[in-house]
């Protein structure tokens, strides 16, 4: 082993249009280490990675490999130097199995058949090195995420690939499959592999990372030994900013219930029931939040209460029952019924990025009374005048009700969706993950909005994949956890530790609906697969 | 300055349009005189063109096909001064001349040239569109076939509907080689420019075909029986003869006026016995003089010799 | 962040697009032997020379105008419907089912029905593969396309078979009864001694047209139902979130795009050919295909590129009738214009706004653009 | 209907099936990498026009079997820059195909023939300029040998050289596609381009030879329209084989033998339509021609429809791969 660094970045520019991804980064990355990378999400971090992967041409800037300079025009050039990526979104064929995947790109001869069986016995041998179990003749789409990922570890280490970049590996594994994982990469560094790590999880930097740098707004701003650095150091270097994590509320006062969930299933297209019997209830004045690693039936939860997903089960508004399945079950129904709801993706569902701003405002409640201009007409004016008012009340900047909404930056645009909703008044407010990609300071508002929301005496049901979120905003925590509710907790009764294990789905017997009828030891279930 | 307007076929379909297209060719090499030409690419551009003629001073304007009829009859009064000519329709305005054919008289001949050469005793017809003037060929054919042959068979078939069955050499060879495994060893096509595909067809599976309208014995020499003469270029010819004088009415081209024939040349002369010539030309002179009738299926939409 | 402004995307690129277009169609012309600065001059004098050239252009406009408003509208929806063609010879047979079999005394009567049988057939032609779309997932443009060959058939068989008057040769119905005479061009405007607009088929549909663009504008961009067609369009997954049901989106945009399809019969059958032939529509639903391209969806540049369409074809017909280009060089223009305007968008757009890009970085931030969030 | 009119019904099947089958394979390879391409009838028309007009000119029909296929590649070139290089809408890029054919085939024809757009008849130029039915060996003794003699004899002997390469080309597709190293790349690059991509493997690169495949079959469907089963072209002769190949292609799922029992299937059909006699002695009703003439397309919509099993088109499929929004 050199000295060289295994990886050394210099200079790197890139640009998509008019966004500035990433400007001037530089960083080293020494052989035999994890290397982890932190920033905010749209910091540059998955560009920068592709860029070093051949994915993405880089604009300006040099990489080096074990002190060569090397260019990386393609991925190909890449996998020659060694080097092998797991992408954030997995790159593989859903309907080839998993040999065809491993071994596309990398045969050996214009006939398939050859190599394909000596890719077979390869695989075996490797995935006994590395506890790495997979079926080579599983198709991809039959096989769970956490399984499409080993497979995507395996193409890199059949590439023989020395150095080993990871976007995010864990954010759809639960956290037992995450905890083999970070044993392989151990592993893999151990037998002097360099191993760059993404990840958003602070806990899993300090936990597996030699080294780690911070990006932010496409610049590095900082690369630090792990062991000489804290949490609260690298959440500051994250923003720019010190950190304020609690949010400043009074305690709840519940008034009567609003929301009465009983008994709830649901079943995604291909089959899987992904809700499996929930029941819950949420009372005026009160916000009570959904804790979970994502895909544990969270997502369908909202859909189902906001309308866009069919379900089995009772649902109850202030007492009246609400279509699951009917000609009422569409989100205006629900509209109707004073259930708002701000949706987990902005991007996909909370908003259309290409119409302006005032017909965001109107986006789902084009319908009321308020924007006609009579039977036939809407009132254009009318909505205009609306959105500059919550625009102005809701400080998005610019206030300018005639932007496109792609053209609003991530927080600007989580703001428009939370005025539209909010300014409702409605009596349920659903909330999903309000402040993903979202700044400090936007954040701030935002819980401040939902708080005063709640001390209006409304009901608010919060999904979030961030467990200080959750336990900084909600009065009440439930924890789900392959589409059933594990336990639910007090806010300030409950710490990290005891939600973590709930979340993993390791529940303890006494609150738990599930072990009713058990016999009263640990149990531990099994993860769904992710969306 | 007379015009002449092409059917859909277009000018070189070898057969119906390319005998006008000779007739006014033969008009202005005898005369020197030039004369506008359109070949149609789409049914909305037949009242287009007539008009554009008709405004532009072309006089007379002769067109060629049936499916001129309403469209001449809406368009002749508003040109009171100018002549047109139709061929194979009847348009009753003043100022128009249709010319019609006794294309039964000629079918005759050629039926019953086939009839005589038969030797597996089954022949075939293969007509364009389906329409009652293509039956009157058929009609014509198998009763000239069935009066040389009593025994023998005819097999009939339409290559379709449609204005596109003028046009689909394609499926006139298929059809060819179909009626051929049906034991046809001669075929008559009365198809337009898919008769180039049927001729070919027959050219190739070593048979005998007829042409029809023009001489088509020249396409494939010894194979091409013989073809029925329609004499669309006498029309034309005559129609651009008597120019802004055109004669209007009503104007049947029979073999009496040598308006319909047999086509007799070098290129099918080995293939035609003296003998047959002989019944041919006698069977002529008796449907001249009246003594023999032959029945035309547009008078009554029904033929006695053949089944549609 | 856009890189251009609006302008620039809804009237620079398509202008670039076309002008590319017709440079080609020249060198095509020249390819043939032809002078292209004459052949501009015949089409031009023939089309717009004359108001009988006019009376042509703005009868093929019409019928251009509709189909174009079809594809749009289906467009608004991210539906590609190129069933215009098929629509529009069911909404013929409508037309000619109502003209032939309701004895009206008055054409004031016989349209507006003659309007619904149109749009009703045409629109019930697209209801197949829209229901087909939003229930089972077929892709509307195969399921368009294999419509199109059926409706083919249908004609031929109801043409043949059902509708041919007795004896008569023609695959076409008899012509409609007097009282569903549309009032042409001609009648309509000729005032003293010399008719204008003698003999062209321009008619009063032309009006229909007219006000059809204006009603397709306010459908799209002043009703509920036009918002939610347009939401549809641009992301299904906000639709469902915002409670717009994807299947009823589906199936009215698509009954309108089939019913404005249909609609052309009015203009084709009643207004000009007065019977049913078999090749009324000629192209015209593809035609839509470029002209919606072209006009961007927006029911103005519809009727615009509907205008050029007509020129074009009236002055490919002068063009083919008095010289020895044949009429197939519209094709070839009209297939130029869907690519440049259509699949070749990007090779425009790419280096312009490249351009755009270039002259922004070195200009300070313009007013329009985006003000970032202070913090 | 007796066996021998079956076995010539059959016979003209396997002519009509042919062009299908050509177009059909061409759009698999096309589609299976991704491209959507309803332009196969206007590449299958500039080969027939450009195959029987060289052919014509050079009196050598494998000269003007290459310039068909030259003809067809020109506008799978044209289909690729515009879905694959600038990203365009496979679709409408089909469509603009379609019509540019349609225009300058018969522009070029009245050019250089002035015969209304159409060739001259091939068989004006000498034996070579079009291609022969080939009579196999023994056809003819074969023909009174009973029944599979027959159809040795009437079905198999007898074709020109076309239809034997078109049939070979079903299981050399097959092969190519699943048992080669490019088909398995072709095959990804149609379900998921980024794997591809990631895999360092051009995207571009694998989907222009794709499309320049389809060009190349999609040249011998039009070649053997006017120089094997015609004698030369005739404007708009293709008269939409190209959208009852694709039609085809739907019905075989995308897969190259299915391909082949669909092209059969609607030659069939076609072979069917032009002998009514036959249909209606065997069935006992009148069929109109037109419902036999529709029934490849109704088929098809039925089969999209998911009502006899599903078709799923590749994933990728119409949509360009775009790595940098
Ligand atoms: N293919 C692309 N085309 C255009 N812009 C892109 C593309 N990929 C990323 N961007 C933009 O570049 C910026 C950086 O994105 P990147 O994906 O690198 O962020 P990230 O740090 O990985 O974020 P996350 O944590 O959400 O994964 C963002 O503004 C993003 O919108
Ligand atoms: N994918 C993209 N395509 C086009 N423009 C983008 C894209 N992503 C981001 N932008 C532009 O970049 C700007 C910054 O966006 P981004 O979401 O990264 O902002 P931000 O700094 O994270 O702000 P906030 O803190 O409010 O989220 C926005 O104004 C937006 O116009
Ligand atoms: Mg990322
Ligand atoms: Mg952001």
């Amino acid at each position: 082993m050199s000295d060289a660094p295994a990886i050394e970045l210099k200079g790197i520019s890139k640009a998509f249009g008019p966004v500035q991804a990433n400007k001037d980064i530089s960083i080293r990355v020494m052989p035999g280490t994890i290397h982890g990378i932190i920033g905010e999400n749209g910091a540059g971090k998955s560009t920068l990675m592709s860029i070093l992967y051949g994915f993405y041409k880089a604009d300006s800037g040099q990489v080096f490999i074990n002190g060569k300079e090397t260019t990386i025009p393609d991925s190909q050039a890449a996998i020659a130097a060694g080097i092998g990526m797991v992408f954030q979104h997995f790159k593989l064929v859903e309907n080839f199995t998993v040999l065809e995947n491993v071994v596309l790109g990398a045969e050996e001869g214009g006939r398939l058949m050859p190599s394909l069986s000596k890719a077979r016995k390869l695989l075996t041998e490797l995935a006994d090195e590395y506890e790495l179990n997979v079926d080579p003749d599983k198709k991809i789409e039959d096989i769970g995420v956490g399984m499409q990922q080993r497979v995507e570890i395996l193409k890199a280490l059949y590439r023989k690939a020395e150095i080993l970049i990871l976007d995010e590996p864990t954010g759809v594994l639960t956290p037992s499959e995450a905890d083999h994982l970070f044993r392989i990469l151990k592993g893999l560094k151990d037998e002097g592999k360099t191993i760059i790590l993404i990840t958003h999880k602070l806990r899993e930097i300090m936990d597996v990372t030699d080294t780690v740098s911070v990006m932010r707004r496409g610049e590095m701003t900082a690369t630090v030994k792990t062991k000489e650095t804290s949490p609260e150091h690298l959440a500051e270097l994250m923003v720019g900013r010190k950190v304020l994590l609690r949010v400043d509320k009074k305690p709840a006062t519940p008034y009567a219930k609003v929301l009465e969930v009983k008994n709830l299933r649901v079943k995604d297209d291909a089959g899987v029931e992904r809700l499996k019997g929930v029941s819950l209830d949420v009372h005026g004045g009160e916000i009570v939040g959904i804790a979970g690693v994502a895909g544990n039936g969270q997502s369908e939860l909202l859909e189902v209460l906001g309308g866009y997903r069919k379900a089995k089960g009772n649902v109850m508004i202030n007492g009246e029952p609400i279509d699951l399945t009917g000609r009422k079950s569409d989100g205006q129904s629900r509209r109707a019924k004073g259930i708002a709801h701000v949706p987990e993706d902005r991007h996909r569902e909370g908003l259309i990025l290409d119409f302006q701003a005032w017909e965001n405002i109107a986006f789902g409640y084009h319908n009321d009374p308020a924007y006609q201009k009579n039977r036939w007409l809407m009132d254009n004016r009318a909505i205009r005048q609306d959105t500059a008012d919550k625009m102005k009340r809701f400080d998005v900047r610019p206030p300018n009700p005639h932007l496109t909404a792609k053209n609003f930056s991530g927080g600007n645009q989580q703001k428009i969706v939370l005025a539209r909703e909010i300014e409702r008044n409605p009596e349920l407010l659903l909330v999903g993950q309000p402040t993903r990609g979202v700044d400090i300071g936007a954040i701030e508002f935002i819980h401040q909005q939902l708080v005063a929301l709640r001390d209006r005496g409304k009901a608010i049901l919060l999904v979030s994949v961030e467990l200080d979120e959750i336990m900084s905003l909600a009065d009440r925590i439930i924890v789900m956890f392959d589409g059933q509710i594990m336990g639910e907790r007090i806010a300030g009764q409950t710490d990290e530790r005891e939600l973590g294990l709930l979340m993993a789905g390791v529940t303890d017997t006494g609150r738990s609906p599930l072990a009713q009828g058990s016999t009263g030891a640990m149990r531990v279930g099994n993860p769904g697969r992710g969306a | 300055e007379p015009a002449l307007i092409f059917d859909l076929g277009g000018k070189f379909d070898k057969s119906f349009n390319e005998a006008a297209f000779n007739g006014a060719q033969r008009w202005a090499e005898e005369t020197g005189g030039t004369f506008r030409e359109i070949e149609l690419t789409s049914e909305a551009q037949r009242e287009q063109a007539l008009r554009r003629f008709a405004e532009a001073g072309a006089n007379p304007v002769v067109m060629t096909g049936f499916a001129f009829g309403s469209v001449l009859d809406e368009v002749a009064p508003d040109y009171p001064d100018t002549k047109f000519a139709i061929i194979d329709m009847v348009v009753d305005q003043p100022n128009v001349r249709s010319v019609v054919f006794n294309e039964h008289e000629g079918s005759f001949l050629v039926g019953m040239m086939a009839g005589l050469k038969t030797e597996s005793g089954t022949v075939g017809f293969i007509g364009g569109m389906d329409i009652p003037l293509i039956r009157k060929f058929a009609c014509g054919y198998a009763q000239g076939v069935v009066a040389a042959n009593p025994d023998a068979t005819v097999i009939a078939n339409m290559t379709g509907t449609t204005p596109a069955a003028w046009n689909d050499p394609v499926k006139g060879g298929e059809l060819t080689k179909a009626q051929i495994s049906q034991g046809a060893d001669i075929v008559y096509a009365a198809a337009g420019g898919t008769g180039v595909g049927v001729l070919q067809a027959a050219a190739d599976e070593g048979i005998f075909s007829i042409g029809v309208d023009s001489n088509q014995n020249y396409l494939h020499p010894g194979s091409v029986l013989t073809s029925m003469l329609k004499r669309v270029d006498v029309a034309v010819y005559e129609a651009m003869s008597q120019g802004t004088d055109l004669e209007t009415g009503f104007n049947v081209m029979g073999l009496a006026n040598y308006g319909v024939g047999v086509a007799l040349d070098e290129n099918n002369e080995a293939i035609v016995s003296y003998d047959m010539l002989a019944q041919v030309y006698a069977a002529a002179d008796k449907i001249v003089s009246g003594e023999m009738m032959v029945h035309d299926y547009m008078s009554d939409d029904s033929c006695p010799a053949l089944e549609f | 962040m856009d890189v251009m402004p609006k302008w620039a995307d809804a009237l620079l690129i398509p202008l670039i697009s076309i002008l590319i277009a017709f440079a080609i169609s020249a060198g095509v012309i020249v390819a043939i032997g032809e002078d292209p600065v004459a052949a501009l001059n015949t089409m031009v004098t023939g089309a717009l020379g004359s108001s009988y050239g006019w009376g042509y252009t703005l009868y093929y406009t019409t019928n251009f105008i509709f189909t174009g408003l079809a594809v749009a509208v289906a467009f608004h929806a991210r539906m590609f419907n190129i069933g215009g063609e098929g629509q529009a010879m069911l909404g013929g047979v409508g037309v000619a089912l109502v003209c032939l079999f309701i004895p009206f005394p008055h054409w004031i009567l016989a349209l507006p029905v003659a309007l619904i049988g149109g749009a009703l057939f045409g629109a019930a032609w697209a209801a197949i593969p829209a229901y087909l779309q939003a229930k089972r997932g077929s892709h509307i443009v195969i399921t368009t396309i294999m419509f199109n060959f059926i409706a083919g058939s249908l004609l031929v068989f109801l043409l043949v078979e059902v509708l041919k008057p007795a004896g008569a040769m023609d695959p076409a119905t008899a012509k409609f009864p007097e009282g569903t005479h549309l009032p042409t061009f001609q009648d309509m405007f000729s005032f003293g001694e010399k008719p204008a607009f003698r003999g062209a088929p321009a008619n009063v549909t032309f009006f229909i047209a007219l006000l059809s663009c204006f009603a397709v504008w306010l459908l799209i961009w002043r009703t509920r139902l036009g918002y939610a067609i347009r939401a549809y369009g641009h992301s299904e997954p906000a639709a469902l979130y915002a409670g717009i049901s994807p299947t009823r989106i589906i199936m009215i945009a698509m009954l309108i795009s089939g019913g404005l399809s249909g609609m052309m019969a009015i203009n084709a059958v009643m207004g000009e050919a007065e019977r049913l032939v078999l090749n009324s529509v000629e192209g015209a639903g593809f035609i839509g295909i470029a002209v919606a391209l072209m006009g961007r969806s927006h029911p103005l540049g519809v009727l615009l590129a509907a205008l050029l369409f007509g020129f074009l074809y009236q002055g490919g017909a002068e063009l083919s009738l008095w010289t020895n280009v044949p009429r197939e060089l519209i094709v070839v223009i009209q297939a130029l214009v869907i690519l440049f305007t259509g699949a070749l968008d990007n090779m425009v757009r790419i280096p312009l706004e490249k351009l755009f890009l270039m002259f922004r970085r070195k200009s300070p931030e313009p007013a329009t653009t985006v003000v970032k969030p202070a913090e | 209907m007796d066996f021998l009119t079956f076995l010539q019904i059959s016979d003209t099947a396997v002519r009509f099936a042919i062009p299908l089958l050509f177009a059909c394979l061409a759009g698999l390879f096309s589609e299976r990498a991704g491209i959507f391409d309803i332009g196969l009838e206007g590449k299958m028309l500039a080969a027939a026009f450009f195959s029987a007009a060289i052919a014509a000119l050079t009196g050598n029909v494998w000269i003007g079997l290459l310039a068909g296929i030259g003809a067809s590649m020109a506008l799978s070139i044209i289909h690729g820059l515009a879905s694959i290089t600038f990203r365009g809408n496979q679709l409408i890029s089909g469509v603009a195909i379609n019509f540019l054919a349609a225009g300058l085939t018969v522009l070029i024809a009245q050019d250089w023939f002035r015969q209304g757009g159409r060739t001259p008849s091939l068989s004006d130029f000498g034996p070579n300029a079009r291609f022969n039915s080939i009579t196999l060996p023994y056809a003819d003794q074969m023909q009174d040998a009973g029944p599979l003699g027959l159809v040795y004899a009437e079905l198999i002997s007898g074709h020109s050289i076309l239809v034997y390469v078109g049939f070979l080309m079903v299981p050399l597709t097959w092969y190519i596609l699943f048992r080669t190293r490019f088909g398995l790349r072709l095959r990804a690059v149609g379900e998921n381009p980024a794997a591809v991509d990631t895999a360092g493997v051009s995207v571009v690169g694998l989907r222009y030879a794709a499309v320049a495949i389809c060009g190349i079959l999609c040249g011998m469907a039009g070649a053997y329209l006017a120089t094997g089963l015609q004698a030369g072209f005739v404007k708009d002769m293709s008269s939409g084989r190209g959208f009852i190949a694709l039609a085809a292609l739907i019905f075989a799922k995308w897969r190259p033998w299915y391909a082949l029992w669909a092209c059969l299937l609607f030659g069939f059909l076609q072979a069917m339509a032009l002998r009514p006699d036959a249909v209606e002695r065997l069935v006992q009703i009148d069929i109109p021609g037109q419902l036999l003439d529709a029934l490849p397309y109704i088929l098809t919509v039925v089969i999209l429809a998911g009502f006899v099993g599903k078709a799923i088109p590749p994933r990728a499929g119409g949509e360009p791969y775009v790595k940098e929004r």
